[in-house]
């Protein structure tokens, strides 16, 4: 399906303000038509204050809000064209799953029988048309998400909002949804709004990942740009599988984890451009890697990423001494 | 295979618990016994005979006093002080959600309520609608003085059911384009209905029983306990325990059917299957 | 994008959700204003009053209270009230706890649980009243409980202190009002997750240590809560002490149903001032331990 | 113009007149409706002078009288519209049943029943055209015993106190006439001689509230009752066996097939009054109902109703065409039954050859030695009352 | 530390049934003392009952257990040497960090002096005594965790026992805790034993990881034996990154996703022994590695992982057909 051109998101200048606390603090952001964006950070950085002021069950503090080419940062809910989906699903637990689904339909007045015809129609494109009769209940968690996917989509909203929608599933189910999410995204050609603060679920899915850090935005950029040139150390050591390494003239450079390699110790614990001396302090074995911590005078956090094969090879122990080195090629400049 | 044993605390705790439903209902069971005095009976032990008279005449005109009148008056008392209860504390339930100039005072004159001794109530609403010159009744100023007995009783315990309650539903039905009024009508309301039926119970007892408050607002005409004491200033005979017997056994009744309807309807619903905590 | 929509001015519309508050709450604040502030406010007025045998008259006077607190009687019937509501308070807690205890945590399944406290709720639907004398035939002399205790052979005479003594008073009050410490405590007890009864029982905790050291301190609310239920009722209760002492016994709302009895509204009014100041001071204390806003 | 079956005349008062029966009759007989509501005495108290607009007929004991009519809730009644006025037993207009009577102490009906004019609060002295209370039935009182288990005869009112009743004895809990009780028994027991046992001074009342104050300590009473059924049940159920007590109830005693005598004794009876009030709002037709219904009380079905449970009516002459010769001879003569005398109910009350304990009309009447009241020092009692129930 | 000889623990025949329920089906399981073991498997397989059974939460209907050298499942929990370690944490919310960790020492009539003196040389180990005074409420997640962790350990237990101690945990947290717990494990010598449904999870921290199913134990090894020859298709799924393929005669293989290499579509979708034809269905980004879905006649979901620097090198789109490819040496038979 193509792309839906009212699905553009742009946030201009946005302050959400709980009493004195500043939440959000001032965020532009232009989140192009039918745009997988996620919302990543750590706990308590402003991801769940700023999609419920997209939403509309936030109101905006100070700054604008479009969606579209319209303007509606007071607007009501509904007349956004957006549609939230809550992390807990919030599904209604008096109602079975088609009217749950049809209930919007319901409050704008639409007949019994051809909202619940609407309903299981868009039951079925979740693949939860079998389970139409049944209270929420009596659902797994993969299939009250599938139910409260169906019944945000069936407002036909421009731009789907998801707090955190696969934290409550087990990793193994995760995954599948996750591919699902992303499949119905490009399906439908709208803009996803995703939270999450699994590095892993940004990379994995977005087209544009949104980092932020007490309330404002530390980078906005496509996962691979984000990756490969994380733009401060904050966003360089929240994404992980970089070392955050300070360089002679003071300024910091990220050297991503796998790609250093081990070689025997040096003497000492030398440190120069492009290595330095390490104690092994701990390994975990990852299946195809092995992840290794090291201690060095550099930083309080060195990690390696080996080949699994090639470390079972040469195997190392815990307190071995190493030397680490890499490329220059290799190190990513970051601007704080 | 080994069994499972339940240990002497339990059936040390459950003999309490078999001793104290025997002293809530000792009462009762006298009183039953007692509804089948013989036709001279009185009262009180012994026994005079074995009869169903007293069901009869529970029937009957009494010599002094009203039963269908006061009982129906009772009844009608009892449900509107359930509606305006349910309603009122659900309202409040609502507000108090968010904090609003006058909530902390607000509550502690609920709470007061609860506190002050009925029999001031009754005489300082006796005192006003005389000052006021409005005639009692048992549906104006009675009904006034039970709700500020059963009011407190429902706001507590609405307080309780919101805390537990999830506000996302709420957000989620405006997201579905719910107005306020369609969110608490199709949401809201649906969702707490089992904790407004138990507010609405509790609210009905507590009126159909109540006494103390009705004694100086109930005008021209009684409610059930009142007319009850009343009678007590004439010959009383085992009527009254007739009556007794026939309320217990009526709600008896009605708690079971309603049990088993609740069963019930969750067997049927349990019928479509779960797959509540599988990993699908 | 287009910069304009900065210039415009940001507007603020009004909400209907900002009154909305004052709104809800008003039906709770008319019928509490109107049934419970004006009459109260009513009793404080016609406290400070003058009277004689049959009129009440409007003046500002503190003879009402004078009478009343220099009175040795006033001291004596208060003690005896408080007396009640300590000793119906105390048996009422270790009953409520105990078939709490028993139906929260001894009994597994919530349909059991449900059942079990239905059969406790089902005797409140017949009328307090009725269900209060009938006591006075089961405790007689010649009652139920008299009879059969000749009959194994425990005494050969009637025992006289079960009716018309603070013992029947005290056994109604505990038998009507149990049901208010027993709701509360259990609503408590739910709360408690499970994990902490194994965490205690992990720790090396007993049954009993379990019950001292983690069940009590997180049932405090529920005590509470249900300690000013039974306190205050017994507190204002006149009928109870009035049938089942027969007549013997002084209670506060006693002996300010007396005094209305004859009239005196002035010299009730202070009593019942007094009386509410007493119990507002009791529940004013028993709240600063626990806000029960947040432990609901 | 409004019906008069439309007329809905609301009566409220103890259970022990408000009955049933007198409603229905009286629709029957004119047209109207009568609602009976039934309270204890002190609800009547309290409604006649806080609600007075919740009743139309009010029917109070004379005592409750002397408190409640200078509030202003009753209005007085003309006695030209009485039709049986003459026929009203004197003790209710100048307080002596003979003209030689001695009046007795108390708060005596007649010094109750009369108003100088229609708007006046304060009672008159003598008989006036206006009425305060007409009355219904009055009885005189005395002890109760259970004759199977007092072991001996009982004639005085000291006999009360005897500590061979110990934990066996109770007198009502109605501070005004409880301590009437305790005033026949002090003066019985010789203690000392009231001026007016009705109207005590302070110190009267202390040392009479002493008596009972350590009679009480010693265990004496059992319970002290409040309302009729109360005494009934203490009776029946042998929790006490000598009592102040109404006729009635030693009747319904009696009728449960347990022994129990109404005990005349040698100082007197301590005697107690209803009548029906005019509610002061009521006027035009609903006026005229409620004097048509005080003229219907006193004019005969009713009086032998009430005189067939134990009471006594006001008007005697109509009364007796309603009873049979046997049942008046028994109940108003103090005769022997001719035959088996019934209850209202049809119920066999006494076996024929019973006697009525106490005797006839003027026998008890006539030996009234005070009646319920309200003192002046009402307050101080009261208080000395609480204080003796906390004791 | 030295491994505590006393912390080996063996299940015998050990069954769970609630009513007519098996929950737990016969296992044997023998843990040597010092050892970190990982319960993994899928929600309601059992692992939480078989900890319980330990734990002395839970009654064992049959079957023996033995701590160190003593026969214990008739003992109550305090005379098994074992703590457990809620899910929840189950702190005690009425008292505050020290009173919490002093509590079986409480239990066991030490004074308190005494008791808080060692409860806070405890909270020091866990690094929480910075907070000892703090209520449970006024905790993070992680610290709230620490303390769970001290009051287990106080009871000095020769086996340590975790219900999902790392899910309420976001990520960045939970990589730290985890680091952690295996230090701790090491240091103490005893033996932990930790329910988890991430096989991430059991792979990093586990010495030997129990994969249940169904109440049975699929296969208990160390975790590199589990990866690189898991006994059953179902233990090659559960982990992931394996790709479980049917071969000629009718019995199945497990190869690893990274050992598979993707060459150019040959022509039609040619399957054979070591290569078959496929249909890029979906691609995600996952920082180091790109892991793609393809659509193959073999198996529903065929899975490879590509080094992200040769990814991008020649990138691919959904819809691309290409050859997927592995070496004999990598086919691992299952049993399964
Ligand atoms: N209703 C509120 N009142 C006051 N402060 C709030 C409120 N909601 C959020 N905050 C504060 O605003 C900040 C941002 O909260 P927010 O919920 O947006 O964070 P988040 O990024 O979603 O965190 P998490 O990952 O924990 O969900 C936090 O410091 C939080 O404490
Ligand atoms: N108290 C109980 N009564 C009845 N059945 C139970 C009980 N506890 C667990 N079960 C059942 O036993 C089986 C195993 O449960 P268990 O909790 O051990 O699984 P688990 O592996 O821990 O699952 P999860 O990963 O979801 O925690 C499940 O089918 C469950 O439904
Ligand atoms: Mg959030
Ligand atoms: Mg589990």
């Amino acid at each position: 399906m193509a792309v839906r051109d009212d699905s553009s998101v742009e946030l201009i200048g946005v302050t959400k303000s709980y009493g004195g606390t500043i939440a959000v603090d001032r965020i532009d952001l232009k989140i192009p038509p039918g745009t997988y964006c996620c919302l990543l950070g750590p706990s308590g950085c402003g991801k769940t204050s700023t999609l419920r002021m997209i939403a509309g069950h936030e109101e905006i503090s100070d700054g604008y809000l479009r969606i579209g080419d319209r303007q509606v940062e007071d607007e009501p809910p509904v007349k956004r064209g957006t549609a939230l989906m809550f992390q807990s699903y919030a599904l209604f637990p008096h109602l079975d799953c088609v009217d749950n689904v049809a209930f919007s339909l319901k409050m704008r007045g639409v007949a019994k029988e051809e909202r619940r015809a609407k309903a299981r129609e868009m039951l079925a494109v979740v693949h939860m048309d079998r389970y139409a009769d049944r209270l929420p209940a009596q659902l797994s968690g993969g299939q009250q998400q599938r139910v409260a996917l169906a019944r945000a989509l069936i407002t036909r909203p421009s731009v789907l909002l998801l707090d955190e929608p696969l934290s409550a599933l087990d990793p193994f189910l995760r995954d599948r949804m996750r591919e699902e999410l992303k499949r119905l995204q490009l399906e439908l050609g709208i803009t996803f709004i995703h939270v999450t603060h699994s590095q892993g679920e940004a990379m994995a899915l977005a087209d544009l990942v949104v980092i932020m850090k007490d309330g404002r935005i530390e980078q906005a950029a496509p996962p691979r740009a984000v990756f490969n040139a994380p733009a401060t150390a904050f966003v360089a050591q929240f994404i992980g599988g970089h070392n955050v390494i300070k360089v002679e003239d003071g300024s910091q450079v990220a050297v991503r984890s796998d790609r250093i390699s081990l070689i025997p110790a040096a003497e000492g614990m030398v440190v120069d451009g492009t290595c330095v001396s390490a104690i092994v302090r701990s390994m975990e074995y990852h299946g195809a890697a092995v992840h290794l911590r090291l201690d060095t005078a550099l930083t309080d956090e060195f990690s390696v990423v080996v080949d699994e094969a090639a470390f079972f090879a040469s195997p190392l122990e815990i307190g071995d001494r190493v030397t680490a080195r890499w490329s220059a090629d290799h190190a990513h400049p970051l601007t704080a | 295979m080994r069994e499972t044993r339940r240990g002497l605390a339990f059936w040390a705790l459950a003999s309490f618990f078999g001793l104290f439903v025997l002293f809530l209902y000792g009462p009762t069971i006298t009183i039953m016994i007692l509804s089948f005095q013989g036709e001279d009976g009185g009262l009180t032990f012994p026994m005079n005979g074995f009869s169903l008279h007293w069901f009869g005449r529970l029937f009957q005109q009494q010599a002094v006093g009203d039963f269908g009148g006061s009982l129906s008056r009772s009844l009608l008392l009892g449900l509107i002080v359930t509606i305006l209860t349910v309603t009122i504390s659900l309202s409040a339930g609502l507000a108090f959600r968010r904090r609003f100039f006058g909530s902390t005072p607000l509550f502690y004159l609920a709470i007061a309520s609860l506190i002050v001794p009925s029999i001031l109530v009754s005489l300082g609403i006796g005192l006003m609608f005389n000052v006021l010159g409005i005639e009692p009744a048992w549906n104006t100023s009675a009904l006034g003085a039970h709700l500020t007995w059963t009011l407190p009783f429902g706001l507590l315990i609405m307080f309780a059911v919101f805390n537990r309650f999830n506000k996302a539903f709420e957000e989620a039905a405006r997201d579905q384009g719910a107005s306020p009024w369609q969110t608490l009508r199709h949401v809201t309301v649906p969702i707490l209905l089992p904790s407004l039926i138990g507010v609405g119970l509790f609210g009905f007892t507590l009126s159909y029983d109540e006494f103390a408050r009705s004694l100086m607002t109930t005008g021209s005409y009684n409610t059930l306990p009142l007319e009850i004491y009343g009678m007590t200033t004439s010959v009383t005979t085992p009527v009254l325990y007739a009556l007794g017997t026939v309320t217990t056994l009526l709600s008896i009744v009605v708690i079971t059917a309603a049990l088993y309807g609740v069963v019930y309807v969750q067997r049927r619903r349990a019928g479509k299957g779960s797959d509540a905590g599988r990993g699908v | 994008m287009s910069t304009a929509v900065i210039a415009v001015p940001k507007r603020r519309r009004f909400r209907l959700g900002a009154i909305a508050p004052y709104l809800q709450a008003m039906p709770l604040g008319l019928v509490l204003a109107v049934f419970l502030v004006i009459p109260i406010l009513t009793i404080v007025i016609v406290s400070f009053w003058d009277y004689d045998s049959v009129q009440i008259y409007p003046d500002f006077l503190f003879t009402n209270y004078i009478d009343l607190l220099t009175s040795q009687v006033t001291w004596k019937t208060y003690l005896n009230t408080i007396k009640y509501a300590v000793l119906v308070w105390l048996f009422t807690l270790v009953i409520g706890f105990t078939v709490a205890y028993f139906v929260a945590f001894h009994v597994k399944s919530a349909t059991a649980q449900m059942a079990l406290f239905l059969i406790c709720t089902i005797p409140f639907l017949t009328s307090n009243i009725i269900r209060m004398i009938s006591w006075i035939p089961f405790l007689g002399r010649n009652g139920i409980l008299n009879q059969a205790l000749q009959g194994i052979g425990v005494t050969d005479q009637p025992l006289e202190f079960l009716l018309f003594s603070d013992f029947s008073v005290i056994l109604t009050f505990v038998y009507l009002y149990a049901q208010f410490m027993v709701v509360p405590i259990f609503n408590s007890m739910m709360r408690i997750d499970r994990n902490l009864i194994e965490a205690a029982r992990d720790g090396g905790a007993s049954g009993f240590q379990t019950l001292v050291n983690v069940i009590i301190p997180l049932t405090k609310s529920g005590i509470l809560i249900g300690t000013i239920f039974v306190v205050t009722l017994v507190m204002g209760d006149f009928i109870t002490v009035r049938l089942m002492s027969g007549g013997q016994s002084a209670s506060v709302g006693l002996m300010i149903a007396n005094e209305i009895s004859l009239l005196q509204y002035p010299a009730a009014a202070a009593n019942a001032v007094v009386l509410l100041i007493i119990v507002l001071l009791m529940v004013a204390a028993m709240l600063r331990v626990v806000d029960i806003r947040k432990e609901l | 113009a409004q019906n008069i079956k439309d007329v809905t005349l609301r009566q409220f008062g103890t259970g022990v007149s408000n009955l049933n029966a007198i409603a229905d009759k009286v629709k029957s007989d004119l047209g109207f409706t009568l609602a009976m509501t039934a309270l204890d005495s002190d609800a009547i108290t309290q409604r006649a002078v806080t609600q007075p607009k919740s009743f139309d007929i009010a029917d109070i004991e004379y005592w409750i009288c002397k408190k409640v009519f200078p509030t202003g809730g009753l209005q007085p009644m003309d006695v030209k519209k009485i039709k049986y006025f003459d026929k009203i037993v004197p003790i209710f207009v100048t307080g002596k049943l003979t003209p030689e009577s001695v009046i007795a102490q108390g708060t005596a009906p007649h010094t109750v029943s009369f108003v100088e004019s229609p708007e006046a609060k304060a009672f008159a002295k003598q008989p006036t055209q206006w009425m305060t209370l007409i009355p219904t039935i009055y009885n005189a009182d005395t002890l109760g015993i259970r004759p199977d288990l007092v072991g001996r005869p009982i004639s005085n009112w000291k006999d009360l106190l005897d500590p061979a009743f110990k934990g066996k004895a109770s007198i009502l809990n109605i501070p005004s006439i409880g301590i009437m009780d305790a005033a026949m028994v002090c003066e019985s027991a010789g203690l000392w001689k009231y001026a007016d046992k009705g109207n005590m001074s302070k110190e009267e009342i202390d040392k009479t509230m002493g008596v009972l104050t350590e009679a009480k300590k010693a265990g004496q009473f059992r319970a002290f009752w409040k309302s009729f059924d109360e005494s009934v049940n203490l009776m029946a159920s042998g929790e006490v066996i000598i009592q102040s007590m109404w006729s009635p109830a030693v009747a319904a005693v009696r009728s449960k097939g347990i022994p129990c005598v109404y005990q005349p004794l040698k100082e007197g009876y301590r005697a107690w009054g209803g009548g029906l009030g005019i509610a002061k709002h009521l006027s035009g037709l609903e006026l005229d109902c409620a004097y048509e219904y005080i003229n219907w009380y006193l004019s005969g079905w009713c009086g032998a109703y009430l005189n067939r449970q134990g009471y006594y009516s006001a008007v005697l002459d109509t009364a007796k065409e309603f009873m049979s010769p046997e049942e008046w001879a028994f109940w108003m003569e103090g005769k022997p039954a001719a035959a088996d005398i019934l209850s209202p109910e049809g119920k066999v009350m006494e076996k024929a050859g019973a006697v009525r304990d106490g005797g006839a009309f003027v026998e008890r009447m006539g030996a009234v030695a005070c009646w319920n009241s309200v003192m002046d020092e009402d307050r101080y009692m009261i208080k000395k009352w609480n204080e003796f129930i906390a004791a």
